[in-house]
Parts: C-alpha cells; sequence; structure tokens
C-alpha cells in the first residue's frame, strides 16, 4: 500500500510539520512571513502529487493566490512598522543603469511571455518587465496601470461567459481569455517594479 | 445519496462545476445577497469619541477615498460569499473562501491606526497560512477519489479520508472562523460600522456552509 | 476559570497565529498516521506522453478542428471540449513541425490541454482566482498610495 | 519512482529544515535557504512532467524573492 503517492504525501506533511512548528516559536512578524512562503511550497507539493493535467490546473491558481497575498501583507507590513517612506536603493549599480544588458534581458522574457500568453507568459512577462522597471529606479502612473488590469479582467470574463453560453464561438473566447489573462497577470506583476521606486 | 439541506431545486452549470440551489445553500445566498445590498445603499456611521472630563467630543474623520475602497472590499466580500455558499466544486469552494479571507483583510486594512493594521496583518497571515491545510485537503479527496464535484462525492460510494475532511475544516477556520476569530473581534474596533459587519457574517456564513461541505462528503 | 484563561489568551491578537499553526502541526502529524492513502487510478484530466512527438509531455491527440477526447467530469455540460486541445496557431504549427522539444511552449499558447481545463471546463476557478489577484494587489496598491501621507 | 523524484523530495525535506532552523537566524539566510526546498518541488513537478507549472513556478518565485528584498531593504533603510 505504501505507494509513491503516499510517499510522497509524507514528505510533504512532514515539511508542513516542520515549517508549522517553527511558525509555532516564530516572534519575528517578517520572519513569520518568510515561514509562511516556506509551509505554501509544502502543500504545492501536494497539489503537484496528483500528477495528472488537473494538478497544473490547481497549481497555477495556487502559486498567484500566494503571491498576491505575500505582496499584500508585505505592503502592509511596512505601513504598519513605519517603513514605508524609507528609501529603496533599487540595483543601482553603475553598470546596470547604463548597461543594455537589462533591456535583452527584459525583451527576451516579455516576447517569449507574449509567445506564452495566459497565466505562464503573464507571469514571465512580468518578470521581464519589474526586473526593467528596478534596474531603471522608475517612478511611474499607477492609475494607468489599474485601469489596464480592470479592462484586461473585464476581457477576460467575458470570454468566459462566451465558452460557457456560446460554446460555437470557442476560438474567438479561447483568443480573448489568452490575451486577457496574459495582460492582467503582467499588469499586476509591473505593478511589483513600480512599487520599487519611491511613493508618489 | 446523502442530501442535507433538501435535494437541489436547480443546477447552473459551468462546465465541470456545477452550481447548486437546494433550500439551504439558497437560503444562505440570499442571505448573503441582502447583506451585500444593505452595504451598498447604507451609509456609513460616524465614530464619535467623547474626550472624559469635559464636555466635549470630536469626530473622527474618514476621507472619501478610504471610504470608496472599503465599501467596494466590503462588497467582493459579499460576492465572494455568494460564491461559496452555491458552489458545488471543492476546490472553487476552497478558492471563494480565500477570497473572503483576502477581503476581510482588505477592509481593515486601509485604516490608518497602528492598532488595527497590526491585527489585520495578524489575522492576514493566519488566512494565508489556512490555505495551505486547505488547498492540500482539495488535492487529497481529488487523488484519493478521483473527482472534485460535491454532487459527485455525495454519491457516497467512494470513502474520502478523514484526514482531507479535517484538513477542509481547520483551513477554513484559519480563514475566520472561531477560535481564530478573535483577531477580527479587534479588528472591529475600525470606524466604519456597515462594512465590518460583513467581516462577521461572512464569518457565520461560511461556518454554516463548510458544515454542509463536511456532512456531505 | 480555565476558559477565562483562554479567552486572555485568545484575546491578545499575537497569540493567533502561534495557535493556528500548533493546529496545524498537530494537523500534519494526524495526517501521517493516517498515511498510506490508497491512489484512485481513474482520474480526470489524465497525463501521458507519446513517444517522438513533437508536443511532448503534452500531446492529447487530435488532428487541427476536429474534436479530441477529454476526460472531463461533466462532458455534456462542455460541447466543445476537445477542439481547443486539437487546435494549433500558425506560430505552434510551424513551431511543432520544425522543433521537437518545444511542447510547453506550444501548449501554453493559446491552445492546449490547459487552456481547455483552465477556461473551458473549469473556467469558474479562473474567474475565482484573477479575482483574488485583484483584490490583493488593489490592497497592496492601495495602502502604497495612501499609506505614506499621514 | 524515479531519481527525479527521490531527489525532490530530499531536496524538499532538506531545504525545509535548513529554512525552518536556519543557522544564523537572519531573514537574508533564510530567503536563501527558501530556494533550497523551491528546487526540491521544482523536481517533483518534472518527475511527473509539469512542465507549464514548473515554468511558472519559477517565474512566480522569482518574484517572491523580489518582494522580500524590497521589504528588506526598506527595513534596513530604517536602522
Amino acid at each position: 500500500m505504501w505507494n509513491e503517492y503516499s510517499f510522497g504525501l509524507a514528505i510533504a506533511f512532514a515539511c508542513a510539520l516542520i515549517g508549522f512548528a517553527a511558525l509555532t516559536r516564530e516572534r519575528d512578524d517578517l520572519h513569520k512571513l518568510l515561514l509562511i512562503d516556506l509551509v505554501e511550497t509544502a502543500s504545492l507539493a501536494v497539489i503537484a502529487l496528483i500528477g495528472t493535467d488537473l494538478a497544473e490546473a490547481l497549481i497555477l491558481p495556487g502559486l498567484v493566490v500566494g503571491i498576491a497575498e505575500l505582496l499584500a501583507l508585505s505592503q502592509i507590513y511596512l505601513t504598519k512598522e513605519g517603513y514605508q517612506q524609507n528609501p529603496v536603493k533599487g540595483l543601482n549599480i553603475e553598470v546596470m543603469m547604463r548597461s543594455p544588458a537589462p533591456v535583452i534581458l527584459s525583451t527576451i522574457l516579455v516576447v517569449y511571455g507574449i509567445i506564452l500568453s495566459g497565466f505562464t507568459g503573464g507571469g514571465i512577462a512580468g518578470l521581464g518587465v519589474v526586473f526593467f522597471l528596478m534596474s531603471r529606479s522608475f517612478t511611474g502612473d499607477f492609475h494607468v496601470l489599474e485601469i489596464a488590469s480592470g479592462i484586461s479582467w473585464a476581457l477576460w470574463v467575458a470570454a468566459f461567459f462566451v465558452f460557457m453560453f456560446l460554446p460555437g464561438w470557442w476560438y474567438f473566447a479561447l483568443l480573448g481569455a489568452a490575451i486577457g489573462i496574459l495582460l492582467k497577470v503582467i499588469t499586476k506583476m509591473s505593478l511589483v517594479g513600480a512599487m520599487w521606486g519611491e511613493t508618489e | 445519496m446523502n442530501e442535507i439541506g433538501g435535494a437541489p431545486l436547480f443546477f447552473l452549470e459551468f462546465g465541470d462545476i456545477v452550481i447548486y440551489f437546494s433550500p439551504f445553500t439558497i437560503t444562505l445566498f440570499l442571505l448573503a445577497l441582502v447583506f451585500s445590498v444593505f452595504v451598498l445603499v447604507s451609509r456609513p456611521e460616524r465614530q464619535i469619541d467623547i474626550a472624559f472630563g469635559a464636555d466635549a467630543f470630536y469626530a473622527k474623520v474618514i476621507s472619501l477615498s478610504e471610504l470608496k475602497f472599503r465599501r467596494f472590499m466590503s462588497i467582493a466580500c459579499g460576492l465572494a460569499c455568494m460564491g461559496a455558499m452555491v458552489t458545488g466544486d471543492l476546490f472553487d469552494f476552497t478558492l471563494f473562501v480565500s477570497l473572503v479571507g483576502i477581503c476581510n483583510v482588505g477592509i481593515v486594512a486601509a485604516v490608518k491606526s497602528r492598532h488595527v493594521q497590526n491585527a489585520a496583518y495578524q489575522y492576514g497571515l493566519v488566512a494565508l497560512a489556512g490555505t495551505v491545510p486547505m488547498f492540500a485537503a482539495a488535492a487529497m479527496v481529488a487523488a484519493t477519489t478521483g473527482t472534485l464535484s460535491m454532487l459527485e462525492l455525495a454519491e457516497g460510494t467512494i470513502q474520502v479520508p478523514l484526514a482531507a475532511r479535517a484538513l477542509l475544516v481547520l483551513g477554513v477556520m484559519g480563514e475566520g472562523m472561531a477560535p481564530f476569530y478573535a483577531a477580527k473581534a479587534e479588528m472591529f474596533r475600525a470606524p466604519g460600522a456597515p462594512y465590518v459587519i460583513m467581516c462577521s457574517l461572512s464569518s457565520l456564513l461560511i461556518f454554516l456552509r463548510v458544515a454542509e461541505v463536511i456532512l456531505v462528503l | 476559570m480555565i476558559i477565562q484563561k483562554i479567552s486572555r489568551i485568545l484575546s491578545n491578537f499575537d497569540n493567533i497565529l502561534p495557535l493556528f499553526a500548533a493546529a496545524c502541526a498537530v494537523m500534519s502529524i494526524i495526517t501521517l498516521i493516517s498515511l498510506p492513502l490508497a491512489y484512485h487510478e481513474d482520474q480526470l484530466y489524465p497525463k501521458r506522453i507519446v513517444p517522438g512527438s513533437t508536443l511532448n509531455p503534452y500531446d492529447r491527440g487530435g488532428p487541427p478542428f476536429t474534436q479530441a477526447e477529454i476526460h472531463s467530469q461533466y462532458p455534456e455540460n462542455s460541447p466543445t471540449a476537445g477542439y481547443v486541445t486539437a487546435y494549433l496557431t500558425p506560430f505552434s504549427l510551424f513551431l511543432s513541425e520544425y522543433t521537437s522539444y518545444m511542447g510547453t511552449t506550444i501548449v501554453a499558447h493559446p491552445g492546449g490541454i490547459l487552456d481547455e481545463i483552465l477556461y473551458n471546463t473549469r473556467g469558474l476557478d479562473t474567474v475565482v482566482e484573477p479575482t483574488i489577484l485583484f483584490i490583493a494587489f488593489a490592497i497592496a496598491a492601495y495602502i502604497f498610495r495612501k499609506g505614506g501621507d499621514e | 519512482m524515479n531519481p527525479e523524484f527521490l531527489l525532490g523530495s530530499v531536496l524538499l525535506l532538506v531545504g525545509t529544515i535548513a529554512a525552518a532552523f536556519p543557522r544564523p537566524r537572519t531573514y537574508l539566510n533564510r530567503l536563501i535557504n527558501l530556494e533550497i526546498s523551491a528546487w526540491g518541488l521544482l523536481l517533483l513537478m518534472l518527475s511527473y512532467n509539469e512542465a507549464l507549472a514548473l515554468l511558472t513556478f519559477g517565474g512566480v518565485s522569482a518574484l517572491t524573492v523580489y518582494i522580500f528584498v524590497r521589504v528588506l531593504q526598506k527595513k534596513e533603510a530604517a536602522v
């Protein structure tokens, strides 16, 4: 009865046990956040053990939920401790500011992300944008990002309803959903890069 | 098939995720709907602090943007509750519950008081930790029974492992039920009456719903 | 009174997370004890590897624009399930004809088994998930903008 | 059980222990040790051929590092 699945579950729950045990004794607020990131890994491992295509379809939402809540909590942490006004140095290495390397790397990531589209593409393209914004210490306009992500959300939900109620138009819905979710994830991720700089 | 809240009256199919309305879920759904509308139309309270020993009092000023933001979060919380009440898929249920958790954090996090923000942070950590047992439970159900649909699981032909049920309950408790609810009570010091009601109402609704889910499995 | 003592501990919200973590740790131990669990062989959306296919590891069959077979929960609810999997955009078609290691790229490009699951058969999951993303980022952005000026 | 699965399990467990009880208990040390368990998870996904999940997890965990480094920098600037 000790198949591969049970063995994997044993490992994953042993990890969860260790992580939660450390969390019980932790008093520092930021260490708590890091440890929660650790136990998230264990829960993703439990999902991965299903080993079907469904597992992947469940991992992607699980991952994105984790990072979104992490960003919100880290921002609450900064405000409650009063660190919000402190400057962030960015990647203020002289070479980074001038050299074309960030541009080239970001371009590769963004192009590949657009080819992938969907969740994965959004994540990868977003990473490229974050890297670029960080290396150029950009202080940008937030509202544009928020509006863009709102529109892409609407596009994607519209595509979902086409899938459900007008299944004949599946091709249209597929492209709408893929592009909508790509834009949505990119804009959200580039928020991280824009927040790297100073408060407006 | 074991039915807890009466036979489902009608189904709304979204592919593999089937939303079902039984007398039990429809009651909870309407309750969430009524409160969302209530939040939408009501005007927020003005908290007044009375200075002791003198005849003076001063009203706390809440900025318009803060008000709008918190109303938006409350409505999102109401919508999430409505979804969690009627969904017939286990993983979808866990996602809706975590949405309720993050909305609850949002309702209070906008308040500019260090005490309230600290409570919101601690509660947010518990909500984030609660997703771990919840997702693990849903994944274990999928792996050991081969399905996530509550309607299929309610047939009772395949046994759901006890550990998965217990993990699900623990995870949902982390998203805002007793005894981890205490942090929320602390958050109620935040001004803005109709919005914080949404916090406690969502816990009540989710408590009732998770009881049904566990009994059906 | 013991109840008073418990409620005093609980009323300090710094103790909430350690308490929850302890409950989770205990629950992990219980799960470990209950362990060997049977893996149900008849899974939804099974994975299979077609040797030699350029779409590895995501070849789920089906010539373009004909319905591939998808083992979903309620096939009658999604009549178009299987079309998306079989469809390749011109770009993915080009990749699949000229390279043999780009299966992941092809499947992530619009049209593939994951799009099938995420958008079509289990679309509501994906609706909820960007909503969580939206709410969490809205909180972060709001606090970032307003948190500074006091 | 293929070698990726075994190696992934070992790394997951070792990384968890390392991140839960880091030797000099600093934020940076814990953040770096988190990567070990992330590698374990990546190998686990690889053994089940979950390539797309692997790719996304790689990208998202890089973003997690950005978020934490930002918090650490702001915290450090306060001292």
